[in-house]
Parts: structure tokens; sequence; C-alpha cells
């Protein structure tokens, strides 16, 4: 009987040290790998992005952008002559304790700087606040930047590329409308919006709404999905029963818009397939082969890299230039092209090291800020300048053009490029609309 | 006076009548015995007393129905029973299973401690209380569950099968536990038994169950004799 | 004499109570040692609710996650929307899965086993369709975040004050632990007991079926959902992403791995599961495959849970010892 | 109009019907025989549709007559496999049935990150097992869901004989009813839980290679069906075939009802109230016989 408590109390106590030397062990493994050259001190850079979960591709394409930039600048000697340094921390699927962890020990590191992509959760906004870093955000969503525009007293150093998704619905719905780039009568005044029940998505798909029943037509379908749902079969039936001329799907999960244009094409109607943010991510085409062709889309940011850009506007040929050096350096390095995240994600390094480059200095924010402040960088995806109150790159220069895109011969061409508030409405043509092969 | 009176009584699953149409009454204080093969709807009369399944007819119970009364409540009224196989609280001790029935069963006894350590001398557990049920033998798997079920100061007991299994000494124990139970405490008890032997030895009458229907009732010693029962019996 | 006796008969709980006591002040505010340690303290106690329903009174209740959610969404929105003082909305989260879970309950009453799982799994299921409709207040898939959290001074509770959240949470989960413990050890917990191993024999001794699945549903939810209140407090955010499978699968792993039924074993369990995967992080795409791999390993060779690693070392050790005394004998015998 | 509508979605309901019979048919099998709530039946499913991805358009590009074929085949030794490495050893000892349920829930964890980690996040695409559409009186059904039909059909039907006029059959129905009956009267009960495994897992490929070509194959993708087929499998009772077959059919239909009539978001909710009307109705299910 004694020995019994015995063993118990020394297997108790076992455990509890094991557990107490593991937990050190445990934050050990998460610090930086890579050694810092003996003569400078490194410039560490964060990356808050998703490595698992279901938006690992997108954390994948977040992480090969800066890896190249990093060989980049290092290679040209470092940023301020010092190396900069990657530390990647996994959102993974958002959970508090995962947000926690990425906090503690981007913190712990001590970056300089946290690169993130997005979410749409505000709360990885106030995670990411709390490093204490100068924080580049690189993403297209409201709901993060808004988290942190209400609570920019306590924090300022919060830099957006982009900070609104608001904006899209609308010129995008004005592009499909537009005979300039869109050359197919169609068939009636008809409209289904599928919507995956996530911000982005559902403010996206309510000012294409309305912008669509103002210029007069009926919306046959809304319907809001839950996220992750793959099953559509009842509301492609109601589409077939219907046959609109335009189906758009808002969703930024690649999943469900694979699932939804499969179940399309079962038995698809005289209808354009029109999607968002899914046309820029490499795994929608790769899933459909030549069967993709004719699917519209739309990214913000100049996203130009499977067609040539062949136009007379300079900017343009600039962001070209630039973008196509990322795509054949990410193409050769990796053996896969990139998505706009990619892109994206090397502009707001750019800027930033730019600024510091200029500034002189890693750590005073406020006069990297400063720096970019109505600065005209530019970059791969627009020209950014960024604006004192937003704080956000592309509203105060007004010079990131939105693009609307195709899917021609397995690759996405982009028809046609525009800039401002109507960015639907005046639009310069690149490549001819193709009617999709299932209206032939 | 009647302690239990079963007035067309009938319990079918689908198409087939376990019990039908039964009738028997009990006096208080006596042995009461049902007999009879396989299947002749002896386990499922002490379900429908103790309230497992719904049936037809009424069962009374010291002059009052306790038909549609779920089990627990019907344990409240003074009915107790065991199980065919010893369904013990097998991960607890011996002395938990027998508090089981004295703290749920008997709600309103004050000396539970007292009670229990009582009915632990009565059934001749002591020693095996701090075991863990599961690992006490057969017999005493049987006692236990007895001395939980008189726990619940119950006045009348169901004992099903109480013999399956054991050794001739212990079932000439056991003979003589029903005989103390009955006298010392006063239970009225219902007992069902395949061994005749015990059956004449304990009971002051029996019924003979056949395809569910009552078939005779009477002493033990003219029923046995009747040349019927041991057709029954025999498979006749 | 009493003192020393209780000393002795619970010194591996209260050895393992110094150990977390004193283990933050070892590690000198390490604030991501110190946050994992609170989510071990936090899960542990959530599995050990969901312990006392599984594995007490095996009512195979599947609804403990959605209960912690309810219980997390409760506790946020109180503050926000009525401006209920921090501390009074944790334990109304409580009540709330609580009210929820008896209510959830009613319906499982005449259910057993894998039909009570279900009818509780439904209700996780619905959960987040009722969380994504209820957008004006729920914030639909984005969640919830920035309401008021507990001060106490200069003190914050957050995950990004670890070592004053730490205290608070060990402060609740002891006391939770300990209201756990008592209810196992109570008539209440003899009766679930009795319900589990053999229930018709425990309804034919009076015991109220009904009754005390309506209290172990109450109980274990209440526990969950004060949980999940603090949980939202403590990391600031709560969004229907909790609903996802894999914190389903996780929650259940730590309580299983630990051994059904087996205080504290589900807290043991929450403490190993939390860790390793922590551990594990480096491997990336691989860390839940090794930590599937632990796990079915681990029960493979020791089926009882971790719990029962005493006993299973133990009859180990009595195997080899008997085996050599075998041996020894063979090799007298032979010698003769 | 309304007519045609209700055509359209009975056909919905019912090819879906057809799959999530066969999915909760395996996940009722092993639960009815063996008494294991296998929680890895949704990695099955995973797993059965990737290897008919990687049979068809992943790598080999085989005809679709062989992709069934191989992928059952495969299934069949996986569940085998699967019972013989991760439950037999369990059964060592008593309480053995607990233990079983937490090495379902590992080997769900490990297999899902295992397709994961090999194959990525990236959703994968099979092609419809026949191309084109019937026009039937108006109305168009597509062939895939005409095969769909008739392949769940034929294996409830197949596992009605199978139980009912087979010996091996009739041993598993023994087994379900009393286990340590059926080891006295001599059954190989090791043999049937490894059988009674490796159908369930056939019957997951089965439905995995129906389902897959409509919803995608992704490392997460058996949850999906996994919770669907534990709704049918409880709504039609425990081990009874016909009720799952009604479930299924019943349940599919309300779900493609609600979404077209209420919108997606409520399907899972009415699916869910109706179980639970059922249950408080029937407590063991349709048909609950095991």
């Amino acid at each position: 009987m004694k020995r019994q408590k015995l063993v118990k109390l020394i297997i108790g106590f076992g455990l509890v040290a094991v557990l107490a030397i593991s937990i050190p062990l445990v934050s050990g493994c998460t610090s930086p790998a890579a050694t810092p050259t003996p003569e400078e001190e490194p410039i560490k850079v964060g990356i808050a992005t998703t490595i698992t979960g279901a938006l690992a591709d997108d954390g994948r394409m977040h992480v090969r952008a800066l890896e190249m930039a990093r060989d980049r600048i290092n290679a040209e000697g470092g940023l301020l002559g010092r190396p900069v340094e990657l530390l990647t921390a996994d959102l993974g699927n958002y959970t508090p304790t995962e947000l926690a962890a990425v906090r503690d020990t981007l913190k712990s590191a001590g970056v300089d700087m946290v690169n993130y992509n997005w979410a749409v959760y505000p709360a990885v906004t106030d995670y990411l606040m709390e490093i204490d870093s100068l924080v580049m955000h690189h993403g297209w969503v409201s709901v993060d930047w808004q988290e942190w525009y209400d609570n920019k007293d306590s924090f300022p150093y919060w830099m957006t590329l982009n900070q609104t998704e608001e904006g899209y619905g609308v010129p995008y719905f004005q592009a499909l409308t537009n005979p300039e780039m869109v050359t197919w009568d169609f068939p009636n005044k008809k409209a289904a919006i599928i919507v995956c029940d996530l911000d982005y998505s559902v403010v996206q798909a309510e000012w294409w709404r309305e912008e669509a029943e103002r210029a007069g037509w009926e919306i046959v379908l809304y319907e809001i999905h839950p996220v992750g749902n793959v099953e559509f079969g009842a509301q492609m039936a109601k589409i077939r029963q219907e046959n609109p001329a335009i189906i758009f799907m808002s969703s930024v999960i690649s999943t469900e818009v694979i699932a939804a244009y499969a179940d399309f094409l079962e038995n698809p109607t005289d209808s354009l397939f029109v999607i968002t943010w899914v046309i820029n991510k490499p795994e929608f085409w790769s899933a459909f082969g030549e069967q993709a062709d004719g699917v519209l889309g739309t990214v913000p940011g100049f996203f130009m890299v499977d067609s040539a850009y062949t136009g007379s506007n300079p900017e343009y040929q600039t962001y070209y230039a630039k973008g196509r050096a990322i795509w054949d350096e990410c193409l050769e390095r990796y053996g896969e092209r990139p998505s706009l995240q990619t892109i994206c994600a090397d502009d707001s390094f750019w800027v930033w090291a730019e600024a510091v480059e200029r500034v002189g200095s890693v750590d005073d924010y406020d006069a990297i800020m400063e720096a970019m402040f109505d600065y005209p960088y530019v970059g791969a995806t627009g020209t950014y300048g960024f604006d004192r109150d937003t704080h956000a790159g592309s509203y105060q220069a007004g010079n990131v053009p939105l693009g609307f895109y195709q899917i021609q011969g397995g690759e996405v061409i982009t028809l046609a490029v525009g800039e401002g508030e109507n960015a639907g409405k005046n639009i310069e043509k690149i490549t001819d609309f193709q009617v999709p092969w299932w209206l032939e | 006076m009647k302690i239990l009176q079963a007035e067309k009584v009938t319990k079918l699953f689908g198409e087939l009548a376990a019990v039908s149409n039964l009738d028997f009454e009990v006096e208080s204080g006596e042995i009461f015995g049902i007999a009879g093969p396989n299947g002749a709807g002896k386990t499922t009369l002490f379900n429908l007393i103790s309230g497992v399944y719904p049936y037809t007819g009424d069962i009374i119970f010291e002059g009052k129905s306790i038909h549609g009364l779920r089990p627990f409540q019907i344990c409240h009224r003074g009915i107790a029973r065991t199980f065919q196989i010893p369904v013990l609280f097998s991960s607890i001790s011996v002395y938990d299973n027998i508090r089981m029935g004295a703290h749920f069963g008997a709600p309103k006894e004050k000396n539970e401690k007292e009670l229990i350590k009582e009915i632990i001398d009565l059934v001749g557990l002591r020693g095996q209380e701090e075991t863990i049920a599961a690992n006490v033998d057969l017999f005493d798997k049987r006692l236990t569950m007895l001395a939980a079920a008189l726990a619940t100061k119950p006045r009348l007991l169901l004992v099903d099968e109480p013999t399956g299994g054991l050794s001739p000494k212990e079932v000439r124990a056991s003979v003589e536990l029903f005989h103390k139970i009955n006298q010392e405490l006063g239970v009225t008890i219902i007992i069902i038994e395949h061994l005749m032997k015990v059956m004449v030895e304990v009971c002051d009458r029996l019924m003979i169950l056949n395809n569910g229907e009552k078939f005779c009732i009477g002493s033990p010693q003219k029923v046995i004799q009747t040349r019927e029962v041991i057709d029954i019996y025999l498979g006749g | 004499m009493v003192v020393s006796k209780i000393l002795r008969k619970n010194a591996f709980m209260l050895g393992a109570l110094l150990v977390l006591a004193l283990l933050p002040i070892a590690l000198r505010g390490n604030a991501h040692v110190l946050n994992i340690l609170s989510a071990c303290l936090i899960w542990g106690v959530v599995a050990s609710a969901w312990d006392l329903s599984i594995g007490y009174a095996s009512v195979w209740s599947f609804g403990h996650i959605a209960f912690f959610v309810i219980g997390g969404y409760t506790g946020a929105m109180t503050v926000m929307y009525l401006g209920i003082p921090p501390e009074a909305a944790i334990p109304l989260g409580g009540v709330a899965a609580a009210v929820i879970g008896i209510l959830i309950a009613l319906p499982c009453l005449r259910l057993h086993g894998i039909y009570i799982a279900m009818v509780t799994f439904g209700v996780h299921l619905v959960l987040s369709t009722f969380i994504l409709r209820w957008r004006d207040y729920t914030f639909g898939a984005t969640g919830l975040s920035g309401f008021e959290r507990i001060q106490l001074g200069q003190y914050v509770f957050s995950s990004s004050v670890p070592f004053f959240s730490y205290y608070v949470i060990f402060g609740v989960s002891v006391l939770l632990l300990f209201i756990i413990y008592r209810v196992i050890n109570s008539t209440i917990g003899l009766a679930f007991v009795g319900l589990r191993d053999s229930e018709p024999f425990a309804k034919s001794l009076g015991i109220n079926e009904y009754k005390y699945k309506l209290i172990v549903f109450g109980i274990s939810a209440f526990i969950a959902g004060l949980m999940g209140a603090l949980y939202t407090s403590f990391y600031g955010t709560v969004s229907p992403f909790m609903l996802e499978v894999s914190t389903f699968l996780m929650v259940l792993i730590m309580l299983m791995l630990g051994g059904l039924g087996r205080f504290p074993g589900a807290v043991i369990g929450a403490f190993v599961i939390t860790v390793l995967s922590e551990a594990l992080r480096p491997l990336v795409l691989w860390r839940f495959v090794i930590l599937g791999a632990i796990v079915i390993t681990v029960m493979i060779a020791m089926p009882q849970g971790l719990m029962a690693l005493p006993q299973t070392i133990k009859s180990f050790a009595r195997r080899v010892t008997q085996r050599k005394q075998i041996k020894k004998d063979s090799i007298k015998t032979s010698s003769i | 109009m309304a007519a045609e509508q209700a055509v359209n979605l009975v056909i919905v309901g019912i090819t879906l019907g057809a799959v999530y019979a066969v999915m909760a048919l395996g996940l009722s099998f092993i639960y009815g025989i063996t008494k294991i709530f296998n929680y890895a039946h949704g990695a099955f499913f995973t797993w059965g549709a990737y290897f008919a991805w990687m049979l068809s358009s992943g790598y080999l590009h085989l005809p679709y007559p062989a992709v069934v074929v191989i992928t059952v085949v495969i299934m069949f030794f996986f569940g085998f496999g699967y019972e013989k490495a991760f439950m037999y050893p369990l059964r060592r000892f008593a309480g053995w049935d607990i233990t079983a349920i937490i090495v379902t829930l590992g080997s769900a964890l490990l297999f899902d990150n295992l397709a994961l980690a090999l194959f990525g996040t990236r959703a994968k695409r099979m092609p419809y097992l026949v191309e084109g559409n019937f026009v039937v009186g108006g109305f168009t059904i597509t062939r895939h869901e005409v095969v769909t039909l008739i392949i769940g059909l034929a294996i409830m039907v197949l596992l009605i004989l199978f139980l009912g006029k087979v010996r091996q059959g009739m041993a598993m129905k023994g087994v379900a009813q009393d286990q340590t009956g059926a080891r006295i009267v001599g059954i190989p009960i090791n043999k049937i839980f490894s059988y009674t495994f490796a159908i369930a897992a056939a019957l997951a490929g089965v439905s995995a290679i129906l389902l897959a070509p409509k919803i995608l194959v992704y490392p997460t993708v058996g949850w999906v069906v996994f919770i669907k087929a534990f709704v049918v499998m409880v709504f039609g009772g425990v081990g009874s075939i016909k009720g799952t077959a009604i479930a299924a059919f019943i349940l599919a239909m309300v779900e493609a009802f609600v979404t077209f009539y209420l919108g997606g978001i409520w399907g899972t909710p009415i699916f869910i109230l109706v179980l639970i009307i059922m249950l408080t109705i029937r407590p063991k299910g349709l048909f609950g016989t095991w």
C-alpha cells in the first residue's frame, strides 16, 4: 500500500519534471535557426502568416516572396550593411493559442518588422500590435485594418498597403457589363450570387449586388453559405432553373470555388462564371486545366504576369517589369509560379526597406513611417504613398490599378486594367474577351 | 393481508406475449416462489413489477397501483430486487455498493452507517467491505447485490435465480439467509428459482409459469407432484 | 495527525500543485512558456469537466466544446452589450452554458450512448450556424474581440500579461478542479458511477437517472462554459473557428489519453498533449502526424491511459520478476 | 416550373442519399459488429479519395473501371491492415472498446495530417465517372448521378444478401448480437473484426469515388462526409441496413429542399432538428436493432 503511493508520487513528480524541462526546450525550438554574421547584428523580420491550416497555400506564397527578397538584399550587402534574417510564425487556423504563440515568439525574438498578409479576424491585429514592432500589412481586408484604425492612438506603427475590399465590388460589376471588355450579348439581366460567410466576401458581394441592382439587373439567387461548404447541388438546381447571365461567386477559399465550378460544369447554364480573389491562386486553374477557360475574376493591384503588358502606360510598364522579375525568379527557384500574395509581399518588404535605407535606422519607427508617408514608391502592384490618417498605401496616390482577368488557354490573362473611382468604366483594354467554351 | 396483487398483466414483445393476462396475489410475510421453464416469462414479470417495461393490466402494491411508475419510484415505495446475472457496480468497493442502496433507496434513513453495518452483518460480508466489487467471488457478488437491495429497506424483495453457479454449501447458506431475511426483517420475498429442491425448502407457496401464463399455484410439495408440471419440466 | 494523513493521501496532487505554483517563478516570466502552461490548465479543467460526463456518468455528451464556446460568447457579449463587469461575465458564461446544457439534456433523458452523442454533437454543429446568422451581434465568422478585460490595479487579465494571468487561471482552475474532485467523491459522484457501472441495478436501488443526467449536464456544462468565458477573456477573442473539428478532437484525445473516469487523468492528458503539440510545432506539417502516432503508440502500450501508468509499470515489473523467478526456479530444479 | 424544380431537387437528394447511405453503412457496420465507434472513418474516405485521385487524374490516368476496382481492393486491405495493426493489439485488455475509441481518434489525426503533409492543402479534382447527360422528359440528369444511384443501391442489396445468406455474413451478425456467445459457438472473432473493418473501408472507398468528383479531394474532406454519415447512422438506427438507406434518402432530401428554399446555411440545423425530433419519438432510431 505504502509503496503504491510512493510509486505514484515518484511518477507524478517525474511527469511534472519532464514537463518543466520540456517547456523551455519548446521555446528554444522556435528561436531563429540561422546564425548571424559575426561582424553585424542581423535585422530581424518576422513573418506572421499561415503555414498550416486551410490557407497554408497563401502562407507558402508569402514566405517565398520574403525569402527571395532577403537573399536579394543580403547579396547586395544587406540593409544598412546588416544582414536580414527571417523568422516565420504560423498563424495556423487562427486559434487564440496560435495567435498568442505568434506574438510571444516574435516579441521575444525582438523582431524589427512584422510582415503580415491578411486574415479576417480582428483579433490577429490585436495580437500583432502587442509585439510593439512596425507592422507591414499587405492585406486587402478592411476588418484587420479597421481594428488597428480604431486603436491607432495606442499603437501607431501599422502600415497597410491596401485597406479595403469595398471598392472592388462596384468596379467589378461595371467592368463585367462594360462592352469594351466583355464582348458578349447577355441573354438576360439576371444574376446569381453565391457568397462565402466571411466578412471580406460578404462586403464585396454586397457592393457588387447594389451596383447590379442600380443597373436594373435582377438578382435571382443571393446565397450565403457556411465557410468550407463544398456541396452546391441545391444552389446549382436553382441556377439551372433561372439560367442567369452571370453567376458571381464571392469567396476567398479556393476549395469552395473549385467545388461550385465542378458542379457547374456537370451541366453548365448559359452564364458567365465570375469569381473574385481565387482567380490568382494556382490551385484553382490547376484543378481544371483547359476546363477553367472562360472563368472571369478580379484582384486588387496590378498583377499581370501571365499575359505581357503591351500597352503604352509607362507606369504599367514599370509595374509589369518588376512583377515579371519576381515571377521568373519564383518559377526558377521553387518550380511554381507566384500568386498575387507573393508580389504584394515583395512590395510590402521593399517599401519598408527603402524607407529604412533613407532614414538610416531600423528601429526609429516614427522616422520610417514619416519616410513612407506620401512618398511614391513604385512597386510591382502599383504606386504606393501612405496616407497620414489611414496609413494605407494605395488611397493617397490612387495609383494602384484594379485588374480584370479571364482564364484563357489555362493561363490567367488580363482583359483590362482600371484605375481610380470608376475603375470599371474607364478601363484600358489589354486582351480580347473569349466567349467561354460552354457557351459556344 | 395482500402485499402485491397482479391483475390481468400482459406484456407483448412485438407479436410474442412474454406475460399474458396474469393474475396472482402475494400474501404479506410469505415467501412466494415462481418457477417454470426457460422463456416462461419469469424475469419479464420481475421487470414489469420493478417498472423496467411498460405493460397493460395493473399491479397493486400495498393497496396502491404502481402501474406506470419509474423504477426508482417503485424502489421508494418499498420493492427491491436482485438480478439473475450479478450486475454490480464493479469499479467501487462492496461497502459503496451497499451504500448506494442505503443512500438512494432509503433516503429518509437517518443512520445510514448503522444500517449498512447491520446488513453487512446479516448477510455475512464482514471483512470484504473494502474490496473492489469486481474482485470478489460469485457468492459474495450475489450477497453484495442482495445487501444493496436490502439497504433500501424494502418490504417486498424480488430475488431472481439466487443459486445459479453456486456450490451446494453456498446454496444451503443462501436458503438460510432467505429465511433469516423473511423472519428477522419481516420482508416478503418473491423468488425465481429453477432448483426445485431449494423451492421446496424456501417457499410457502409456488406458482408455475408456462409461456407467460399462470399454470398452477399452491404449496410447493403439492405443485411439484402435479403430473403436468413434471411434463413441462421434462419438455412434454 | 489528520493533516499528515491528508498530506500523505494526496501527495501526488499536492506535489503537482506546488510545482505548478512555483514554476512561473522558476521560468522568470517567459511569456511563451507561461501562456502554454495557462492553456494546459484551461484545457485540463475543460477535459475534466467532460470526464465527469463521459468518464464518470457514462453520458456520451459531445457538446462540451459547444458549451465552452457558448460560455465564451456569453462572457464576451454580456461585457460588450450589457456593460457587465468582466469578473461577473465569467461565471455568467458558466450559467448560460449550464442552462443550455440542461435544455439539451431534456431530449437526451430517454436516450443512450451514441444517440446522446449525436444529439449533443448536433448542438455543436448548429451552434456555428447560429453564430453566423446572428451576425449583428456576433460579427459572424469574424468573431468578437476588443472587449473589456478584468483589471486588478495595474494588472490586466490577458495573455500579454502572462505572469499575473497565469496565477488567475491557476486559482480558478484549482478551485474548479477541487469542485470536480468533491463532486466525484460525493453521493452525486456515487450515483454517476452507479449509473455507469450498472444502470438497471442503480435504478432499482432508487436512483432517478433523469435527475442525475440533468445534474451531470448542468455541472459539466457550467464548468466548460465558465472556462470558455475565462479563455475568451484571457485571449481577448472568440470566433466560430473554435468549433472546428480539430479542437473537439484534441480535447477528446487529452481526456482519453489521461484515462476516462480517472481524475485527475484528464488534466495530465491536457498537459501532455498541449506541451507535445507545442514542442512538435517546428515540424510544421508533420506535427499532427507525429502527435497522432504518439497517441496510438501510447494507447496500444498502455490501454488504460496515463493515469494507469503506475499500475502498468507495476504489473510489468511483476511479470518481469515472475519470469526471473521462474528462470531461477528452473535453474534450481535443473541443477538438482 | 414548380414541378421541374421539385424533380431537380429530388435528383440531387437521391444522388447524395445514395452516397451518404454507403458511407453510413460502413460506419454502422463497424459500430454494430465490433462496438467500436470509428472516428477514423472520415480519414478512410479521405484516403479512398486520394487513392482514386492518384490512380485517375493525379498520376496514372487509368480508365475508370480499373480505378474503381483497384481503389476498392486497396481500401479493403487498408481497413484489414488498420484493424490488425491498431485494433487487434488492444483486445488483450478488458475495457478495450474505450481504448479503441481513442486509437481511432489518434489515427484520424494521423491519417488526415499525413494526407496534408504528402499532398498539401490544395484541393484535387477528379473527373466524373461518366461524362454527359440524359434528357428524360424535359429533365436533364447527369450520367454520373445515375451511375451513383445504381452503385449505391447495388451495394445495399449486396450487403443485405451478404448478411442474410452468406455464412461469413451470418457470423458477423452473430458477433453483432453477442460477442461472448459468438466466441463460445466457435465464430473466429478476430477474423470477423478484420473483415468488418476491411468491408467498411472498401465502402468508404466506394463513396469517395462517387462523391469526390463533386466535392473534391482535400485533407479534411472526410469530416464533412463523416459527420453526415454519423447523423444518417443514428437516424436510421445503428445496424439496420434498411434504416440507414431510408435515413440517408430522407436526410439528403431534407437537406436539398432546405438549401433550396431557405439557403445553404440552414441545411445542418434542420438536418439536426429532424434528427432530434426523430429520436424523441424513437430513441433507438428508425429501425434500431443492434
